[in-house]
């Protein structure tokens, strides 16, 4: 198969929804006629004109909240957030409308919405530039979260968003725009809710999502040298969840590794831990090992940055810890 | 028969439409505080007494396929838009039948098909979304014009600015109406901002904006009727700033100490009903016969629709357990 | 000792800090006039003056990020939001100003300011006026988050935070201001970061805060009379968390319930579930019951909201639960 | 001497002052530009060339105990301010040295201790914390002036009208300088709003505004000198619109292709350091072997500030671990 960049992938994701569905328009910062500042609007303008690509203003409340006002009259908008930090700007537009307009009409009202916008360290851009913040969207009923870590997946799943009818936070990473991989061309759908076995292992499950996911495939591949086979399993989209891989993983390995870029404290990583051993207690050898961003704002000294999120020996250790092998037996080997 | 001919000269069918918009309202405020305080409404209830000629005067300078959004003190609007006053009654009821099955209440009425995108309970966001409507029609090429009806504390908020301007920046066919009753609950406009004169604002972004008496209903209808019409034309958005004034407190339980009487009182003798009253009788010839008829009639649609809803069921646990399976 | 009501203790804790300290103000929609929508603020204007005692338009983003600036330059600043659920509004100041400024400014800047608000379900008030959001506000570093659940806790924590330098997010509850409690006049202080055990007991552990603690407590004697001795252990504060309590408790019962308004997916049980399965992994006899809301907005019908955040019933239910207590036993009893 | 007067012969000593400033903030972005080609900065470097008047100007109007908040592009305001160039390289170059300690970076340099608010990543953000900033100074009855550096693009954003606003209804020393150089990135002012003359935003609030040419550090100087007398005596806040155009794109990687070449040369021709310079030479007498002297000085000093912060050291592990400690 061909294979495209993430960044690739993502503009023939909207393309072919654009060009399959006249509802379907994308609004943002620098997305028409720059292309957008990772380039995935590239040649959208040109394609389909003024009125479906169009350049905001600096307003992400306005913006989000105009999209989602779109969406309720039945139009499918795409609203790019250049850095998920400044989605914070519009969160009373996500929380108090997207998101409740559902149950709040008693069903009838639905909000086709889909906001993309990028999250993650690297690079110094500091901490308003940094976060990853999907366990805010994770904890608003109503509104679906996806996380692609590859290019397939970030236009199936981007496709699929633009066919729902419930809001979608599509989070994407900064350092995966460019990273390529095989994407099949034309109609290509990855289901929310469907989680993906990016490595098959019987020892241990290593949880991870954006870009933790190519992270935890290193520390998999260099565990598979020690003799450890850990599985990674990449649940693609975080609402929906697909519980049952996961659960069914963790059953045969019986030990969890969950690795999220997000601080510690209340990521989204906890509640798939607060799942496991809800529904897998008897399943586990080893208390979940959660290897996550330092509760920190990050720090613009890349050493310290990178300090702050999770790197790949971090994934290693905890890989270790969840199967009792101690720190000294590693030394010795 | 040109404008201005017309306004001079508006056809009993239309007065008797505006004065039974108007009185509708009236009745369901007034009847509807009743039920709250009979315990049968629970939650929020901002009347709208007081100001029903805007939502009247607005509304019935729209047709069908047009779009509102609305706030807080959301009946009104839903009323002249034409609304089934029972299922609004079942809403606040919190029955089955109401407009969001229970779900939502007085701050959340909407009627997504007919083009209501509905009440809100945060001041200000029914403007982002009203704007996003009016980019919907416009990506679609409709010809819908979207009301956004909005408050004076409303133009405070960041939300005012942000999609007023971006209305202006891609000349939707938008209409934004400034509901200014000069308070925010007990807090009087003149300490929420310099100039109580909302609608500069919008000129200071490029946007036509004007002022209208709000207790007059046909002053208002012919103002957003021309600015339905240039809207049409392309030339959208525009804002309509409508003074007005509150008849009682913020909710039903704020007794509204902090009003000045002498305003309240010349508010109140300027007070809508009566002016769509005296229109029709005025200038089409109606008499005491006629009113009384429509006003019996509208009191009793209304006890019609307490009855429906007193009748009407709640969702069931069952019923609820398949709604949320889908979050 | 006397009996006062929440709210008033909460006035005592704002009037005797402002007697205390010049820099300490107020700003909030109708908190000055009228005494606030739940009369915590009232007679503060007669006594403090307009200056430090100030109704705001509703502007909730600019009241926030206003507060945050005098806090910078060294005020302290209380903003009151009416409804948790408007904070959303502010959510940019308090995530990237607020709680980054520390770090930002390599520890320099200090932001002492204290936004409270309130929260919960109860009477009706329906999806955008119910809400929970603690957990937001947990997962965001350089934020603290207070939680109060009764009048003597309300009035030392408050007092507390209005001597911290870091941004406290102060929740209260809307069905706590009107119950009364004991409460010590004057200097009475409740540091950061000290759970209170509300109940002692050795059979089960039940962790709340909030209005999730009396509920707890009721729970509780009701477990009592079948015989079971819940412990129950109020955190007061999220963040920083009192883990030491709350483990020492769980090594003690081996047996954990965590009680929580919030909608379940995503909220801080989750989190506390994922550090005592993580750090008392071999104390626990059952898996970690988590009693929450459901995930869903808050329906306005009174039956649907009651059924949409956790009762007495479902932390009975859980403890027995965790207990191993079959329900075909309970029935048998 | 009154103020006219002074206007039409100021001191050799201020007309020095400004050319340093404009020229040392000119020298900072060039050279650091230079630095971050190196790859010894990284992260984001939003250069201010062209907008230093603006800076420059404002800050010589200003004194002890006021406080400044900024922008994204902010290295001119934290010059102006009279910040020190070595700790200000350190901290770009993510030195122990810094101002942030490395922490921050070219978005967040702040100097708390002498009332610079800081630098700020997010558009906007600058306006609230500014207006807090006042609002302190007001209830401690210091007669401190805020100024609050501003941008076009920020001018859309909800809180501008929110804090502007409050500013407004509490009568606070605050001053608002847009600096309106009509892009935000590459998107031109006209396609962000329909009115580029964004003072009109304060008129509209009841907010005195004015507007300036951003390129001339003099008339910025004398404009802001008198609104910082005006909020001295309690007649805050005031809006200043600061027309200018950046030099370049809007960031180092940023080639600015879009930015019209007409344009560009007629603001390169109202080039405010020239402005400065030649103001120095003509009002003073200052003659090309003074400025020549001048002009070393700033460019040893800047040697001397990469020197500095080359040598300095990056916080340890342990620091490290001690400040995360407090979290
Ligand atoms: C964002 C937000 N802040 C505060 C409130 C609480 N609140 C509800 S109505 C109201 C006053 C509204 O005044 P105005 O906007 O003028 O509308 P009016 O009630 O006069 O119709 C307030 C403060 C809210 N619902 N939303
Ligand atoms: C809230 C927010 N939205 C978007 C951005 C990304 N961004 C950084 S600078 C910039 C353009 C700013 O233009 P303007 O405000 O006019 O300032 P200028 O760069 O011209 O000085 C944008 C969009 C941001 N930093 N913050
Ligand atoms: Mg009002
Ligand atoms: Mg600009």
């Amino acid at each position: 198969m061909r294979e495209i960049m993430y960044r690739e992938a993502l503009r023939e994701a909207i393309d072919e929804e654009m060009q399959r569905n006249g509802d379907v328009f994308i609004i943002g910062e620098g997305i028409a006629e720059r292309g957008g500042s990772y380039k995935v609007t590239e040649g959208l303008l040109a394609k389909y004109g003024p009125k479906r690509v169009r350049d905001t203003p600096i307003a992400e409340a306005g913006m989000i909240g105009v999209g989602v006002g779109a969406a309720i009259a039945g139009a499918r908008p795409i609203v790019e957030i250049l850095y998920v930090d400044f989605a914070m700007l519009g969160m009373d537009m996500l929380v108090n409308q997207a998101a409740k307009f559902r149950l709040m009409t008693g069903g009838d009202g639905r909000v086709p919405f889909v906001m993309r916008t990028q999250g993650g360290a690297g690079g110094g851009v500091a901490a308003q530039h940094s976060q990853s913040l999907e366990a805010l969207f994770y904890h608003i009923p109503g509104l679906k979260v996806v996380m692609p870590s590859v290019p397939a997946d970030a236009k199936g799943l981007l496709k699929y968003a633009l066919r729902q009818d419930d809001p979608v936070m599509f989070l994407e990473h900064k350092h995966l725009y460019m990273t390529k991989g095989p994407v099949p061309e034309g109609e290509h759908i990855v289901e929310f809710g469907k989680a993906d076995i990016k490595r098959p292992g019987k020892d241990v499950t290593i949880i991870a999502w954006s870009n933790m996911v190519p992270r935890a495939l290193e520390a998999a591949a260099a565990l598979a040298e020690e003799g450890i086979e850990a599985e990674v399993v990449d649940p693609r989209t975080l609402v929906p969840l697909d519980k049952d891989t996961i659960l069914a993983s963790v059953a045969r390995t019986n030990r969890a590794v969950i690795v999220q870029e997000a601080v510690r404290r209340g990521g989204v990583a906890s509640d798939i831990a607060s799942i496991i051993q809800e529904e897998a207690f008897y399943d586990l050898d080893a208390p979940i090992e959660i290897v996550a961003g330092l509760n920190i704002p990050i720090p613009f000294n890349l050493e310290l940055e990178k300090a702050s999120v999770p790197q790949k020996d971090d994934v290693i250790r905890a890989a270790r810890r969840a199967l009792h092998i101690q720190p000294m037996a590693i030394a010795a080997k | 028969m040109d404008e201005a001919a017309k306004r001079n000269a508006p056809s009993r069918e239309f007065l008797e439409k505006i004065f039974r918009t108007a009185y509708r309202i009236r009745v369901f405020e007034t009847e509807g505080i009743k039920l709250y305080r009979q315990g049968l409404i629970r939650g929020y209830f901002h009347p709208y007494l007081g100001q029903e000629g805007i939502a009247t005067g607005v509304c019935a300078a729209l047709q069908e396929g047009d779009y509102i959004a609305s706030t807080h003190r959301g009946h009104g609007h839903c009323i002249a838009w034409g609304a089934d006053v029972k299922r609004m009654v079942a809403e606040l009821l919190q029955k089955e039948s109401g407009y969001c099955r229970g779900y939502g209440g007085s701050m959340h009425i909407a009627d997504i098909a007919r083009g209501n995108l509905g009440a809100n309970g945060i001041v200000g966001a029914g403007t982002p979304l009203g704007v996003g409507a009016a980019l919907a029609a416009q990506i679609r090429g409709s010809d819908a014009v979207t009301v956004t009806f909005t408050t004076d504390g409303a133009s405070n908020n960041g939300t005012f600015l942000e999609s007023l301007n971006l209305a202006a920046i891609w000349n939707l066919s938008f209409i934004l109406v400034i509901e200014n009753n000069q308070y925010a609950v007990s807090t009087p406009i003149e300490e929420a901002t310099r100039d109580p004169d909302l609608y500069k604002r919008g000129l200071s972004i490029g946007v036509e904006s004007h002022q209208v008496d709000g207790n007059d209903p046909l002053a208002v209808y012919h103002l957003t009727r021309e600015a339905v019409e240039k809207c049409r034309a392309g030339k959208g958005p525009i804002l309509i700033e409508a003074k007005t004034f509150r008849h009682m407190g913020h909710h039903v339980n704020d007794p509204g100490k902090y009003m000045p009487e002498e305003r309240l009182a010349y508010y109140k003798a300027r007070d809508p009903i009566d002016r769509a009253r005296t229109a029709l009788i005025e200038m089409s010839g109606a008499d005491k016969a006629d009113i009384a008829a429509i006003e019996a009639e509208i009191a009793a649609e209304f006890a019609e629709a307490v009855g429906f809803a007193k009748e009407s069921r709640e969702i069931t646990p069952a019923e609820f357990r398949e709604f949320v399976a889908a979050y």
